[in-house]
């Protein structure tokens, strides 16, 4: 376990990265501080806290149970929809791809709608959903759903027609055809709509967080991470505001790295 | 894999005024006119024509994913209505199952048609060693070499044995050193089942070297040219190609008719009838879908 | 239409044929939209099915959209609407432009030059994750208007993509066309000019197309917080003042607009590649 | 159009040694190789896939570094002892397998690319020398095309032609015909003598294809698995010009049969090796 860390300290490029980091924090820190970088006035960021201060705000917070809470609703939230959206929109995709009047009868419609963002949607969702929850569910379902859809049905389209007509001709049947060349060809497709589809519910859920004010349950820091940093704006503790977003950034790094580790265990094949 | 005599082995396809157009409307374009030919049964035949002369569509016709747009394809007197297991086509590309590993592409056959048994079990346990990739049994098709991808997909049709194996320049690609050891290695096969196989290419030394019966197309839109007979005894060895004077005389016969057809498509710059037929056919192919 | 065959559309050219004369493509994308808009109507306005009632129907939307004096002020002939959209589309321009001046040549160096890259990329990856609506409040905070800090997000959504599909784009292009052209003669610059830029083209115009709609995604969120104009923030009010009709107006124009300005990104990347598309018509048929 | 006759494109290789070093497994790819080619000679080197042919070619073009020996072209030194790299220049033009023709340039942009970036001669003379040498090679009408559109036969034709323009002292060509179809080899093998006559270039060749060897070269340089380096050098006495029938005459079966037990040991070392392609 020692000799990658051990690799990546010592070579070349990681410690050119490292050196940047560190001088990015610098500017960062001496900026909002002083406003000034070697006497040349910066703007705006002068407004920003000093990652000093950030650290400073985001001790507390560590015990803090609503801090958690929030970390938590908010990554409900996400694979909530995640996975509606999953479940959904594989199947959906694939029926596309199979059947040419599904395909012909369904895309137009699911096509007029894709270019309205997601977050548009919620005034609607809110509306139309009983609790505050669902409609939150139901828009980051939404933002996933299109991309999903749209993935897998490129990756079934692009299957080589030999594929079909080497099964064909060894006698397996349209089922078999299916099973065993449209679902695993489609499988990396899948993989990226997945990845590309988490990226986007994790906006959509800050955002609704946000302009939904926190969710019926939630309420005060619990109402999740959106929620969390907006309420934090609303009583000026700006540090709170980059402790949030921080936090958002990791929870989404996170997410999006364990799509990446089950879509790299399902796509083997793919790899030299 | 006992060797059949070649009285009744089945797999003779006869083809009689088969025409083949692609487009349509003033692009529409005859591929194949009125071409007639018999592949006899228990032989190895070997088409011989210049790039993009429609030796690709015509094994679409013999294997079923296209109708000719007139005349008809039999085999033993029954008319090919689509694709089977009794005409395997073995691609140019390799058309191994990416996702799957050698094992599983080569027995996808009997699970396809759900006849697994210990019988397909040990044709298949026997086809892997016969192929030399007992090794490579859960290597997935990019971890294998071009050579080992052929024999792997030569060893995907053998287990469902049937009547006829078509090869569409399957050895295009590797590079000489290999592909000559696949000759040796494929007229082995050959010699042992004595199955009916129609082997299709543009290499005049491969054709020599394999065939029994050598038919020689024309440009297109394309029709038989003329057919050799190519008795040089069986097995085949590589060295007989160089020393034999009758394989020599053969393909300078063949030299003479096909160089002239080669220079007509070449001369005619990019627009050579050879680019518009090659892309037609990517494009037939890919809508059919 | 009595029996629609549902088969696997895997098979052969005979059955294609028959499929044809069933159902033309076009006919079978109206009956889509026919049917969608039949199920809006039946369910909120005629059946009133629960959760749906509370939806506003079809033509209240309708009427208010054609209307020369709409009730809540907003259709397309008041002049209202217009605002809006000239609102929004002034702050995705913005947005957008600017993204590519900074994002593509930032891209380009990531990709060209690996000392470069080695500093840069690091920070612009640490930033990256966080979700662009997280910095929302702290977009309000930095900028002081109503405006900038709008566009910034817009902007920063859009910058991130167009700079990691352009790095992506140069990375992609075959050594041997840098190496055919240092054979031939050519300087690192007119390597950069003549190779660089040329062969990332095709991923800088995908990166293009995803940023107009990350723009446009960011945009909304960004009006709808802490916007004063647009169609994000008409959206908004118009739930507030409980103008249903006009929130369903505010979508439609926003899918709308969002379509045409990705079209356009569309049609620009195919004029300027003119290679690709004859090749790619040549492989299609 | 011929330049001055064969003087320029002597290329004398003396005991080149290459190591690759992959995550510190060394890898020996050419072991002491010495090469003698004279100015105007087509040199045909041959050996499996994958044994360093082409590590020697990109030494000789300037893309990779060599461990050991020189490597010289009308005596100055290209790359040796000080000087690991050659610097790549248009004296030394490389024609690729898969080709390098720039997909967003049409062909007569493509030919002229050489001449412009080295900006000696003026526009309408580049383009005026293009539009002969196009018309030389049987290219003419397709000035405007792009290579996407264009067979890969004829993509080879522009792509050598591309490198002609700029008169260099030596072709490198890496298996240029290797994903043609036999019989527009042998068409293209004519059409690059038909060139060589008129351009006396040097021509370092590298390919598997014996025949496609000995109908082309006049040496030719039989290479031994990786690690690699020459096993025989024969040259080929079979006078210029050359039609396609001359593959079935005697003297060139003899010298196929000399010549092919030697490769054939070679390949079957590295195909028992499992080699990959390449």
């Amino acid at each position: 376990m020692f000799r990658p860390i051990q690799k990546f300290l010592f070579n070349r490029s990681s410690s050119r990265g490292l050196i940047a980091i560190i001088i990015f924090l610098l500017f960062w820190e001496v900026c909002s501080r002083s406003g000034v970088w070697f006497g040349i006035p910066v703007p705006w960021i002068g407004k920003v806290p000093a990652p000093t201060a950030v650290v400073h705000a985001w001790i507390p917070m560590l015990s803090d149970s609503g801090y958690w809470t929030s970390w938590l609703l908010s990554i409900k939230r996400v694979y909530i929809g995640f996975i509606f959206a999953m479940v959904i929109g594989i199947p959906f995709g694939l029926l596309l791809a199979i059947n040419r009047t599904a395909y012909g009868l369904i895309f137009p419609t699911f096509e007029v709608f894709r270019p309205i963002p997601p977050l548009a949607w919620v005034p609607v969702a809110i509306i139309f959903w009983p609790t505050n929850e669902m409609s939150i569910a139901f828009v980051t379902f939404l933002g996933a759903f299109y991309t999903i859809v749209i993935n897998v049905l490129g990756g079934a389209q692009a299957i080589d027609q030999r594929f079909f007509q080497a099964a064909r001709s060894m006698g397996s049947s349209q089922g078999d055809v299916f099973k065993r060349i449209v679902f695993p060809a489609v499988v990396p497709s899948i993989a990226v709509g997945a990845s590309v589809g988490m990226g986007i519910t994790w906006n959509v859920v800050i955002a609704a967080e946000m302009i939904s004010g926190g969710g019926s349950d939630g309420g005060g820091k619990g109402g999740g991470l959106g929620f969390f940093i907006w309420d934090s704006y609303l009583n000026n503790s700006y540090d709170l505001i980059v402790v949030g977003m921080i936090s958002i950034g990791i929870a989404g790094y996170l997410s999006s790295g364990l799509i990446r580790i089950i879509g790299d265990h399902f796509t083997k094949w793919t790899r030299r | 894999m006992e060797q059949r005599n070649n009285k009744n082995t089945p797999g003779e396809i006869v083809l009689s005024g088969v025409t083949k157009y692609y487009g349509i409307g003033e692009s529409k374009k005859a591929v194949i006119e009125d071409c007639s030919l018999t592949i006899e049964a228990g032989k190895l035949s070997v088409m011989i024509g210049p790039s993009g002369c429609g030796k690709s569509s015509l094994i679409r016709l013999i294997a079923g994913f296209e109708k000719p747009s007139s005349g008809t394809i039999t085999i033993d007197g029954k008319p090919i209505r689509g694709p089977g297991k009794d005409r395997l086509v073995v691609f140019q590309e390799s058309a191994l199952f990416p996702w799957m590993t050698t094992e599983e592409n080569i027995s996808f056959g009997p699970i396809a048609r759900s006849e697994v048994n210990t019988e397909s079990q040990n044709l298949a346990k026997f086809l892997i060693d016969k192929v030399g990739l007992s090794q490579f049994k859960k290597k997935f098709p990019n971890q294998l070499s071009g050579g080992m991808q052929r024999r792997c997909e030569l060893a995907r049709a053998l287990i469902n044995s049937p009547e006829v194996m078509i090869l569409d320049e399957p050895f295009r690609g590797l590079d000489e050193m290999t592909k000559e050891l696949m000759w040796e290695y494929y007229a082995n096969l050959y010699e042992e089942t004595r199955q009916t196989n129609f082997f299709v290419t543009t290499d005049i030394d491969e054709a020599v070297f394999l065939a029994d019966r050598l038919i020689i197309m024309t440009n297109t839109p394309t029709k038989v040219a003329q057919i050799i007979e190519v008795d040089i005894p069986r097995p085949r060895k590589l060295s007989t190609l160089f020393e034999s004077d009758q394989a020599n005389e053969i393909k300078s016969r063949i030299l003479k008719i096909l160089h002239v057809e080669a220079m007509k498509s070449f001369k005619g710059g990019s627009k050579a009838a050879a680019d518009f037929i090659e892309a037609a056919s990517k494009r037939a192919v890919s809508n059919t879908v | 239409m009595n029996k629609i065959m549902l088969k696997l559309n895997l098979n052969l050219r005979e059955e294609s044929l028959i499929r044809k004369l069933l159902s033309p493509r076009f006919f079978l994308m109206i009956t889509g939209f026919v049917i969608f808009l039949c199920f809006w109507h039946l369910s909120v306005e005629v059946w009133q099915l629960p959760r749906f009632a509370q939806l506003p129907t079809l033509r209240a939307v309708v009427t208010e959209f054609i209307s020369t004096n709409p009730i809540y002020g907003v259709s397309i002939f008041t002049h209202e609407l217009y605002q809006h959209i000239l609102a929004s589309c002034l702050r995705v321009f913005a947005a957008f432009i600017l993204a590519t001046l900074l994002g593509v040549p930032l891209g380009l160096f990531l990709g060209w030059s690996t000392k470069f890259r080695e500093y840069v990329f690091p920070v612009f990856e640490m930033l990256r994750p966080i979700p662009i609506l997280a910095w929302v409040p702290l977009a309000i905070v930095m900028f002081t208007g109503i405006e900038t800090p709008v566009i910034f997000l817009a902007f920063l959504g859009s910058f991130f993509v167009t700079a990691l599909n352009t790095m992506l784009g140069v990375q992609q292009i075959d050594e041997s066309y840098f190496r055919a052209a240092r054979c031939l003669g050519a300087n690192s610059f007119q390597v950069f000019k003549h190779v660089v830029i040329p062969g990332a083209m095709p991923f800088i115009f995908t990166g293009l197309q995803i940023s107009v709609g990350v723009c446009w995604f960011s945009l909304v969120a960004a009006e709808m917080v802490s916007g004063q104009y647009g169609l994000g923030y008409i959206i908004n009010t118009s739930y507030t003042n409980v103008r249903y009709p006009t929130i369903i107006i505010g979508m439609i124009t926003l899918g709308f607009i969002g379509y045409i300005t990705s079209a356009m990104v569309r049609s620009v990347g195919k004029s300027l590649m003119k290679w690709r598309m004859r090749e790619l018509a040549l492989s299609e048929g | 159009m011929t330049n001055s006759p064969q003087t320029r494109g002597q290329i004398s290789i003396k005991d080149v040694v290459k190591i690759y070093d992959p995550e510190g497994a060394a890898v020996m790819a050419v072991d002491h190789c010495s090469l003698e080619i004279a100015a105007g000679e087509i040199c045909m080197i041959v050996g499996p896939s994958g044994c360093g042919k082409t590590t020697l070619l990109n030494a000789i073009a300037g893309f990779h570094s060599i461990n050991g020996g020189s490597i010289e072209m009308d005596g100055q030194l290209l790359c040796g002892p000080g000087k690991p790299q050659a610097t790549p220049g248009s004296d030394r033009i490389v024609v690729f397998q898969n080709g390098a023709l720039f997909p967003w340039k049409n062909v007569i942009d493509n030919l002229m690319f050489g001449p412009l970036m080295s900006g000696k001669l003026p526009f309408n003379e580049i383009k005026e020398k293009a539009l002969y040498m196009m018309a030389d090679a049987g290219l003419s009408g397709t000035e405007n095309s792009f290579p996407g559109e264009l067979s890969s036969g004829v993509k080879r034709r522009v792509e050598i032609v591309r490198a002609l323009m700029n008169d260099p002292s030596v072709l490198l060509l890496d298996e240029p015909y290797r994903a043609l179809d036999s019989l527009s080899k042998s068409v293209m093998h004519e059409a690059l003598l038909d060139i060589y006559a008129k351009n006396k270039v040097t021509i370092f060749f590298i390919t598997h294809d014996l025949q496609e060897a000995l109908f082309l070269g006049t040496k030719l340089a039989i290479m031994t698995t990786r690690p690699c380096k020459p096993k025989k050098i024969l040259t080929v006495d079979i006078p210029y010009p050359r039609s396609y029938s001359v593959v079935t005459e005697k003297r060139f079966r003899d010298l196929m049969e000399e010549t092919s037990h030697l490769v054939h040991e070679e390949a079957k070392k590295s195909f028992a090796a499992g080699e990959k392609e390449g």
